[in-house]
């Protein structure tokens, strides 16, 4: 893979480190600023990748359009909140949980080491996504012709997201509503 | 097309007249959310009513459409990213009648809990329609999508009743495992893509079917974590532990829909993932075997933990949850065994189709029991049940006998028809196991039955009045528990019919 | 023809039955007089006995080799080649015992009328005594085993239901029970060993039997049957006749029986049902001939039982008791009689031992009936004066039973002790036994005879009290003591005759009995090599002598009871255990009842309720106790719901990657 | 220029993802919670990547564009619900959410 | 009528229940209670007559399964709605609908407490027990099998004594352990048609031609054998499985344990005669002695802990294992006489042990004890109840002249003939079973009148002795001319050994089929 392996390893590195910091950092600002970086880290990646368009969105919706809502609702509970800052759950659930991800990564390791074969090659070459005007574009024309139907259905799931998310989130009227417990 | 600079395929932007009839129930569905959408906004008139009626029509509008097309030829749609078969058009149905008679059921109930909110029935059309998409689905991205829209709307209506901490408390564990559990289910598919180079379920499985030598560890780790997902959704031990808090504390009609269409739709999905992955026939690779082995390991636990855990329950919600876990489990048995006996998934079909029945009539009668805040669902509050309600401590009967497999009820047919099919794939051992686990089952069925029939009553409650239209649905369901258990060939008919198709 | 005979007292039983069941029975109803049932039941057993009668001079007619005449009714069980015929068979054996049951039964009914006459529910009684004859006659009549096991399970079950007539006394109704239930071990052994015929044989038809176990002529095994299966068959069914009719090991219950009505004892219990084994061995001594060991068995146990019994009898002082075990001792003597082949003695000695017992048991049926309920012969004495009837019937029975020439005893229990002596089967030891009981015998009835009659009254006696005071006065005023009615007596005077004349049907070498029985039982075996057939005449001697030398020891004695008393005394030992009847109800109490008993309880409660219902609940518990521990991990937390999955995800993915890796 | 080979970026993937699987196992304040879930869908958008360069298709990316806007509505639901979750506890921290149990 | 003449079986069946529905329409309440009973009584005697035309129409010695009817069912599955009566089951049937008008007869002072459903029950369960007796298909067999445990278990849950919960979840889960595994069995008998025959059916007549290997104790024979042999050992009650009798008996309603004791222990004979035996006829072989070993010691076993027990149903219902013994002993003697006898049997069981019930129900409504030590010369007060107890006990001591001699007699033969041992220490039962009767009599019916509570009861009423009059006739009738019971029975009989005994002929054909077809 054709990937700069000094700035793969410099990326590669930083994501996890900022990862490590949202799951280790007792303060969720923290966490959610340490996601920022991890969200740019992978946004390079995904730029090395000749992922471009996605690479633009990493950052825009990620880390933009979520972290900013995330950090809203931070803000927004944190101020009743007499302590925000929750550590972790008991040792014995942090030891077992850490071996059991590192079993798991293990594992998974094996097995990305153990593939020799990939699925088959696909049509769309660096030499043809360029012909059809590069990665935005190939992208954007598959969005209408192939991909049509998921691209239809996010819009019926942003749609239920909203109407949820409404539901959820409306003022509550406590005359109107039961409580139940 | 190779000359053109563009990659867009213009057979794919307009619809051919068999499509667009094929999509009809879907088209019908979606415009039937957006006409309840509107209508609840509008604020002029009392919207319940006139959003109600929206919904049942829709339902009942989509799934008309439906059943016409259980008999119709496939059609591969949109790219062959969906299709509209027998099996879709089967469950089609399925969800679409489950969230017909939930939103009829809960009508009253929510003027109760005042909750009556539209949203309520937007998001019950949204996850019915997510259902659907979901079934038809050959595409794990458009699997993934529609998922989540299901997910979405019932994660909401778990919550639904905000007042309440349990109902909040239940949305939550079920959002934050349910995201992880889409999560891993999606790795699973990137580590599919990886292998084959597609999403499709039919092209995974021609290029599975072209590798005979087998396929990489990646292949392994990817169809293993997609059937996890579901797994996951369909409550199998371990997999499990989300689901009797989410179904405690979720509002009774949604648990009933939750166990009955949620259920089917997971387990539908799980059906054409599992023959995609090429686990649909006899056990032949290495890798078959495993996941096989895995299965029936899972199977038991499923069955056991279900069961034995139901044993020692006191409120009637939960046990059914934990019911629910024990009936995932004869589902399993039949799922690993579709492979391997002439029923092919048939029985897993039929067997989902009489637990919607039985279990939403169940939960209907739950709702039509349950106090303020869906207290007073505990054995006790049942005492004497039968001595002043006795048309619903006969229903209630009729659906616990149905669950415990007793005939002639639905449930004995299905359960039959399950276990046969596993005496067909060879797995007798999972079948005795299995039989030994409803054997257990039966003494809590059997509890209730002592606390509405022999005990005398206690206290004396006023009963609420039973809604004419939960009425309607608890007769309908208990005339078609006894129905299916009676003359079970046509449903056993219609069930081979849907799995023809896949 | 036949069937008319136990038809008549079924009917009479029909009657009665019904009538009391329905008319009688309810509290407040009228009850019906002792009479009119009574004369019912009798009418029913007398026209019974007309039919017998006329049948025998039927069969008297007949030639001798053909005196048979058959009654098959209807199938009773047909089952694949397994076909029973209900039906009857009358030969020159039954005959006698339809006779004698009729004919004796007739008298004790008509006797019955007047004894019962105070009952309160003289219905049952006479509906029961009918349907004991009814029980009786199939039992003789029947034409196979099978319908001989119905006669002898009825004959059981009317036995049952008089022992435990007086049912609100519990002791009597538990003797009833005792009774039924020692019968139902010997009719396990009948059972077994019918079953054991039906496979070796293929029938149970007597007369097919016969046919099949001679086809192999006289005296020679039937063709691929061992000697073996024979013995065991014959000792199979003697078992059963232990039961009926009380030998050792089940003797115990006819002594207790005593707890019926007198009338009862009479016929059941010493004149018809008890002989049913001698009429069973006789029956089917085609078989029994066969089998040296199964002889020897049934003559050993004859012996045995009837020493046995004469010792208890010796000391008993209830009227009754001593009675009974003399029946159990002159049983003895029957089966000594056929044990050595000598079947026609048996059957002599079942019909003489039918007249002088039935005539002693209502004699003493008419004692205690005079004496107001009292059983005690200590507490008697010098009823000759007061019963003189009584006194003088009862003397005959007493003569007969001591064998004391010319009674009826005497011939029979002569032809016994010959054979037992002479016979190829029989033994010196046999006689020896035998003649020791009949010294025996001759000192228990004379105690009997002189402890109730002879001698000073032992009661205190009231006066000035007549006849219409009727009974139920207390002994604090002393008793009346009365002569019974005709009615009663009428039926003594028959007997009384019968008993003292009845031996002349089997005069030694003259005899008509032997002649007559002769296509049944075979004839006469013979004497052994080497017993000289004069030494009949001295061995006749010698038991006359015995027979008297106990008679005179006994009045010697028991004249004055001081000097009994002393003799019990000086022997205190012995005495208390023939008081005791050597134990034997205690010991089947310590042996038999006490350790089934327990292990029943044992079994239900430790072996029931702790294991088999403990485990099946104890399935429950482990699945519930399952359940509470899995239940421990839904913590509610969804750190632990998550770590779960994880763990699932873990277990899953390395079992898969370990199949990939291996 | 040098190449990286693609299990290393796979596993690099791998390892974001346990590490936000790790999150959900230990950490105790929802929010957080979600944020771990954030990083297991990036992985999994990485994977999708990586498997769309290596294998010259553009599926993969078209997947993580999907994700993302799933991700997006799934993230409002989610922030919905604690909101809601918070009107009624007053808690963010999971220990505090077990009335639900056994 | 037509339709009745091709269809008399279903009309027989299923004539209770829809006559049960229609009575649901009498409202509830006191007012209405005599209609309700009228009506089911007389729907009880309507089906009682109806089964007489059954009788009538069935002709001995002709096609094995006469009366039949057939109709596709779950086609998919080659499950068909298919109906036939045979010798055994046409007397089965009759003991059925002859119980049930009495049962309903006795429980009209008995039963005061909801009504309605407690003679819909009855009567459902009628449908259910007859539907066992006449399906020809295994699932249709199944589906009444467990269908009648739904109202057994109401009618002990709801109308029982103290413990009746107990008893009745006992019962249920006892049996339905035992049936689920037949079930397995079943599936792969379905399973194996499909192998051997290529299309799906689960007609008896179709499964009975199946060759499953045979040999060794654990072959595939041996162990649906086992299966079956399970669920139908428990409903009978074989030793060691019989726990859940006694507390069942005990706590059910005087209706219930007649019927319990009367028909539903003989669906278990009734199953290894139509199933176990002619399904898998070397295993019964292999299996035969400890079967017989078994029922030998539930003979004795039975009577003893009979003999012990305080309490007059208790003591009954121990009894049934004791009597129900010897069912499987004759049944296992694998000849015409056994299993005549063991048929009879069965039906001289239900009529005494029935009357046993009826008597001690009428007892309890009394004197509302059951235990021995509260009676005690009860004739004094009830000479009439003494002579119906007196002549069922009879009956069920065997006295010859009763039924219960018969049966015992033809079983005890057919014993000897295969296992003289095992039918010598099985007739032990002969003893013993006097033994617990009489002295439970004995203490109950006679001594002393001195309990003051006693010294009030009533005899028996006019509707007591309607009840009680058939049975009575029924014992009398059945002991004197059994023959009138065997002649229909026979050729069923025959047919019935020889599926049973085919086993020594089969085996090399059956091993080279299977062989042959894998």
């Amino acid at each position: 893979m054709d990937l700069n392996p000094i700035f793969f390893t410099a990326f590669a590195s930083l994501a996890i480190a900022f990862a490590l910091l949202v799951v280790l950092k007792k303060n969720p600002v923290a966490s959610a600023f340490s996601l920022v970086l991890v969200f740019f880290c992978f946004a390079a990646m995904y730029a090395m990748l000749d992922a471009h368009l996605l690479a633009a969105l990493q950052v825009l919706v990620y880390a933009g359009a979520i972290m900013v809502l995330f950090i809203f609702v931070i803000m927004l509970l944190a101020a009743d909140v007499p302590s925000f800052d929750l550590g972790r759950s008991h040792v014995g659930l942090r030891i077992g949980s850490g071996a059991v991800s590192l079993v798991l990564l293990g594992l998974f390791v094996w097995a990305f080491r153990h593939t020799e074969s990939f699925g088959a090659k696909g049509t769309l070459t660096a030499a043809k996504i360029e012909s059809v005007g590069g990665n935005t574009q190939a992208i954007s024309q598959l969005m209408f012709s192939d991909y049509l139907l998921p691209f239809e259905l996010t819009s019926v799931l942003l749609l239920a997201g909203i109407v949820g998310a409404v539901a959820i989130a409306k003022r509550q009227n406590p005359r109107k509503e039961g409580s139940g417990s | 097309m190779e000359t053109a600079n563009h990659l867009i395929r213009p057979e794919f932007l307009s619809l051919g007249a068999d499509q667009i009839h094929a999509l009809m129930p879907y088209f019908v569905a979606f415009a039937g959310c957006l006409v309840t959408l509107l209508l609840s906004v509008i604020r002029s008139v009392n919207p319940k009513w006139p959003v109600l009626l929206g919904t049942v029509a829709t339902c009942v509008a989509a799934s008309v459409l439906s059943i016409e097309q259980i008999r119709e030829p496939s059609l591969s749609l949109f790219n062959g990213m969906m299709v509209s078969d027998s099996f879709s058009a089967f469950f089609n149905t399925v969800f679409l009648a489950t969230a017909g008679m939930t939103a009829l059921a809960s009508f009253r109930y929510l003027d109760r809990e005042r909750l009556q909110h539209t949203e309520y029935y937007v998001l019950l059309l949204f996850s019915a329609l997510g259902m659907m998409l979901m079934t038809s689905a050959l595409d794990l991205i458009v699997v993934f999508i529609a998922l989540e829209i299901m997910s979405l709307a019932v994660y909401v209506l778990v919550g639904f009743r905000r007042a309440d901490r349990r109902s909040n408390e239940a949305a939550m564990k079920y959002f934050i495992l349910g995201s992880a559990a889409s999560a891993v289910f999606l790795y699973g598919s990137a580590l599919l893509y990886g292998a084959t180079g597609s999403l499709n379920l039919r092209e995974i499985l021609a290029v599975l079917q072209s590798h005979p030598e087998g396929m990489s560890p990646i292949f392994t780790l990817g169809s293993w974590l997609v059937l996890l997902g579901f797994l996951f959704k369909v409550a199998s031990v371990p997999f499990h532990m989300w689901m009797p808090d989410v179904y405690e504390g979720a509002p009774v009609p949604v648990t009933g829909f939750m166990t009955t269409g949620l259920k089917a739709a997971a387990f539908a999905t799980l059906v054409r993932l599992f023959l995609a992955l090429g686990f649909g026939k006899a056990v032949a690779s290495t890798l078959q075997q495993h996941v096989h082995d895995i299965l029936w390991v899972v199977a038991v636990l499923t069955m056991l933990v279900g069961n034995v855990v139901a044993l020692t329950q006191t409120n009637l919600k939960r046990m059914l949850a934990y019911s629910s876990i024990a009936h995932t489990g004869y589902l399993l048995v039949g799922l690993l065994a579709g492979g391997g006996s002439d029923q092919g998934f048939s029985a897993v079909v039929m067997y989902l189709t009489v637990y919607a029945i039985m279990n939403l009539g169940a939960f209907v009668v739950l709702s039509v029991l349950a106090e303020q805040g869906d207290t007073g669902l505990n054995l006790h509050d049942l005492s004497g049940l039968a001595r002043r309600r006795p048309w619903i401590a006969f229903a209630l009967a009729v659906f616990l006998f149905s669950m415990a497999g007793i005939p002639p009820t639905a449930g004995f047919a299905a359960k039959y028809l399950v276990f046969y099919s596993a005496i067909q794939a060879g797995e007798i051992w999972l079948v005795v196991l299995g039989v030994l686990c409803s054997a257990i089952s039966v003494y809590y069925y059997l509890r209730v039955m002592v606390y509405m029939y022999m005990k005398e009553p206690v206290g004396s409650a006023a009963p609420s009045r039973v809604s004419f239209w939960a009425a309607s649905v608890v007769a309908a369901m208990v005339v078609l528990t006894l129905q299916v258990g009676i003359l079970p060939a046509r449903l056993v008919h219609a069930a081979k019919k849907a799995v023809t198709s896949l | 023809m036949i069937s008319l005979i136990p038809l008549f007292p079924l009917i009479g039983f029909l009657i009665n039955g019904t009538w009391y069941a329905l008319g009688q029975s309810r509290p407040g109803a009228r009850k019906a007089s002792a009479g009119l049932t009574g004369g019912i039941a009798t009418l029913a057993i007398f026209a019974s006995f007309l039919v017998s009668l006329q049948l025998f001079l039927q069969l008297h007619g007949m030639p001798e080799d053909g005196r048979v005449i058959e009654q098959m009714m209807f199938s009773w069980m047909k089952v694949g080649d397994f076909n029973l015929q209900m039906g009857f068979r009358l030969d020159s054996l039954n005959t006698l015992f339809t006779l004698v049951i009729t004919g004796v039964g007739t008298l004790i009914h008509l006797y019955s009328v007047g004894y019962m006459g105070h009952d309160e529910t003289p219905g049952k009684f006479f509906s029961y005594l009918n349907l004991f004859c009814f029980a009786m006659l199939m039992l003789v009549l029947g034409s196979s085993l099978p319908i001989l096991f119905l006669g002898w399970e009825g004959v059981g079950l009317c036995s049952y239901l008089l022992i435990g007539y007086w049912y609100a006394d519990t002791e009597k109704a538990s003797a009833g029970k005792k009774a039924f239930i020692a019968n139902r071990v010997g009719d396990l052994g009948f059972l077994l060993g019918m079953f054991l015929i039906y496979t070796t044989f293929g029938t149970l038809d007597f007369a097919q039997l016969k046919e099949v176990v001679m086809a192999g002529g006289h005296g020679a095994l039937p063709h691929g049957v061992a000697l073996g299966t024979i013995t065991t068959i014959c000792v199979l069914l003697f078992v059963g006749c232990t039961g009926k009719s009380a030998q050792i090991p089940l003797f115990v219950w006819l002594p207790d029986a005593m707890a019926g009505p007198t009338p009862v004892s009479a016929l059941i219990h010493a004149a018809t049902m008890v002989t049913s084994g001698i009429y069973m061995v006789t029956r089917l001594n085609f078989l029994y001939s066969l089998s040296p060991d199964a002889l020897g068995l049934v003559a050993g146990i004859g012996a045995a039982t009837a020493l046995f019994a004469a010792t208890i009898a010796l000391v008993q002082t209830d009227i009754k008791k001593v009675l009974a075990y003399s029946t159990v001792s002159q049983l003895g003597y029957m089966f000594l009689g056929c044990g050595v082949g000598a079947y026609t003695a048996g059957v002599f000695h079942v019909i003489t031992h039918a007249f002088f017992k039935a005539l002693l048991f209502l004699g003493a049926g008419s004692v205690i009936h005079g004496m107001h309920e009292e059983q005690n012969i200590l507490k008697m004495g010098g009823l000759r004066s007061r019963m003189p009837r009584t006194f003088l019937v009862f003397a005959i029975g007493w003569l007969a039973i001591c064998g004391i020439p010319p009674f009826s005893g005497f011939f029979s229990k002569d032809e016994i002790l010959w054979t037992a002596f002479s016979s190829p089967h029989g033994s010196t030891v046999l006689w020896a036994v035998g003649a020791v009981t009949a010294v025996m015998t001759a000192f228990y009835m004379t105690r009997l005879f002189s402890l109730t009659f002879l001698g000073q009254p032992r009661f205190q006696e009231a006066h000035g009290h007549d006849d219409h005071h009727g009974h139920g006065h207390g002994h604090g005023h002393g008793i009346h003591v009365h002569e019974s009615p005709w009615i009663m007596v009428a039926p003594l005077g028959v007997l009384a005759v019968l008993s003292a004349a009845g031996g002349f049907m089997g005069v030694p070498h003259l005899s008509w009995l032997e002649h007559w029985l002769e296509p049944v039982v075979g004839a006469h075996h013979g004497i052994a090599e080497g017993v000289s057939p004069s030494l009949e005449w001295v061995l006749m001697g010698v038991s006359v002598v015995g027979a008297v030398v106990g008679i005179t020891f006994a009045l010697k004695l028991y004249s004055n009871l001081k000097n009994a008393e002393k003799l019990a005394q000086s022997g205190s030992g012995l005495h208390k255990l023939l008081v005791n009847k050597w134990y034997v109800d205690e010991l089947y109490e310590a042996i038999f009842v006490k350790p089934i008993h327990a292990l029943s309880k044992g079994l239900w409660k430790g072996f029931d309720v702790a294991v088999i219902d403990r485990f099946v609940v104890g399935f429950g518990r482990i699945s519930q106790a399952t359940g509470q521990a899995v239940r421990t991990i839904q913590t509610g937390s969804i750190q632990v719901y998550a770590f779960v999955l994880g763990l699932g995800l873990v277990a899953t993915v390395g079992y898969l990657i370990y199949g990939l890796a291996r | 220029m040098m190449q990286v080979e693609p299990w290393l970026v796979l596993s690099f993937a791998a390892t974001i993802f346990f590490i936000g699987l790790t999150g959900v196992f230990i950490r105790r304040n929802i929010l957080v919670l979600l944020m771990c879930i954030e990083l297991m869908l990036n992985a999994v958008n990485l994977t999708f990547v990586v498997f769309s360069r290596q294998l010259d298709s553009l599926a993969g990316q078209m997947s993580v564009f999907f994700i993302m806007t799933v991700a997006a509505a799934e993230a409002a639901v989610g922030l919905g619900l604690v909101i809601a979750l918070f009107r009624t506890l007053r808690t963010v921290d999971t220990d505090q959410i077990q009335l639900l149990k056994e | 009528m037509a339709w009745l003449d091709n269809h008399l079986l279903t009309a027989v069946v299923f004539l209770p229940l829809l006559w049960a529905l229609v009575g649901l329409l009498v409202p509830g309440g006191d007012k209405s209670a005599g209609a309700r009973k009228a009506w089911t009584l007389l729907g009880s005697f309507a089906t009682f007559g109806l089964s007489f035309l059954l009788y009538d129409r069935f002709q001995a010695g002709g096609a094995e399964f006469q009366l039949m009817e057939k109709a596709p069912w779950i086609e998919a599955m080659g499950i068909s709605y298919s109906l036939g009566v045979d010798g055994i089951s046409l007397w089965l049937m009759l003991l059925t609908t002859f119980l049930t008008p009495i049962v309903i007869l006795a429980s009209f002072t008995a039963v005061e407490e909801r009504q309605k459903e407690y003679y819909f029950l009855l009567l459902a369960l009628e449908t259910a027990m007859l539907g066992a007796f006449v399906a020809t298909d295994v699932f249709l067999f199944y589906v009444f099998w467990e269908a009648m445990l739904i109202p057994m278990y109401f009618l002990v849950g709801i109308w029982g004594g103290k413990d009746r919960i107990y008893a009745a979840m006992k019962f249920f889960l006892y049996t339905l352990v035992g049936s689920l595994l037949m079930l397995v069995a079943i599936f792969y008998l379905a399973y194996q048609h499909k192998l051997q025959f290529g299309t799906y059916s689960t007609a008896l007549v179709d499964l009975y031609n199946l060759r499953l290997p045979g040999e060794g104790w654990l072959s595939v024979q041996a162990i649906l054998f086992l299966a079956f042999s399970l669920a139908f050992a428990i409903k009978v009650p074989l030793f060691p499985l019989h726990t859940w009798l006694p507390d069942a008996h005990v706590q059910a309603p005087t209706a219930g344990s007649v019927i319990l004791a009367g028909v539903l222990l003989k669906m278990g004979g009734y199953g290894f005669i139509r199933l176990a035996f002619p399904l898998f006829p070397q295993a019964v072989a292999q299996y035969q002695v400890a079967f017989m070993i078994l029922a030998a010691i539930a003979i004795v076993y039975g009577a003893w802990v009979a003999t012990v027990q305080p309490d007059i149903k208790k003591l009954v219902a121990y009894s049934s294992v004791s009597h129900m013994g010897y069912v499987v002993l004759g049944l296992f003697s694998l000849n015409a006489i056994g299993a005549t006898g063991a048929i009879y049997q069965m039906l001289n069981h239900g009529i005494s042990t029935g009357g046993l019930f009826l008597l001690v129900g009428m007892i309890y409504e009394r004197r509302h004890t059951r235990e021995i030590k509260d009676f005690g010369g009860i004739t004094k007060v009830m000479p009439l109840f003494a002579v119906a107890f007196m002549i069922v006990t009879l009956s069920s001591v065997a006295l010859p002249g009763t039924n219960g001699f018969v049966g015992e007699f033809l079983i005890l033969l057919g014993a000897w003939k295969t296992s003289p041992g095992l039918a010598a220490i099985s007739a032990l039962g002969v003893i013993f079973g006097a033994v617990y009767m009489l002295w439970m009599f004995q203490r109950v019916m006679f001594g002393p009148l001195d309990k003051e509570e006693n010294k009030k009861l009533k005899d028996l009423s006019f509707r007591e002795v309607l009840v009680l009059l058939p049975l009575i006739v029924a014992i009398f009738a059945m002991g004197v001319a059994p023959n009138f019971f065997f002649r229909k029975m026979e050729s069923s009989v025959d047919s019935f050994l020889r599926r049973a005994q085919r086993a020594a002929v089969v085996t090399p054909v059956a091993a080279n089929t299977i062989e042959g077809k894998n």
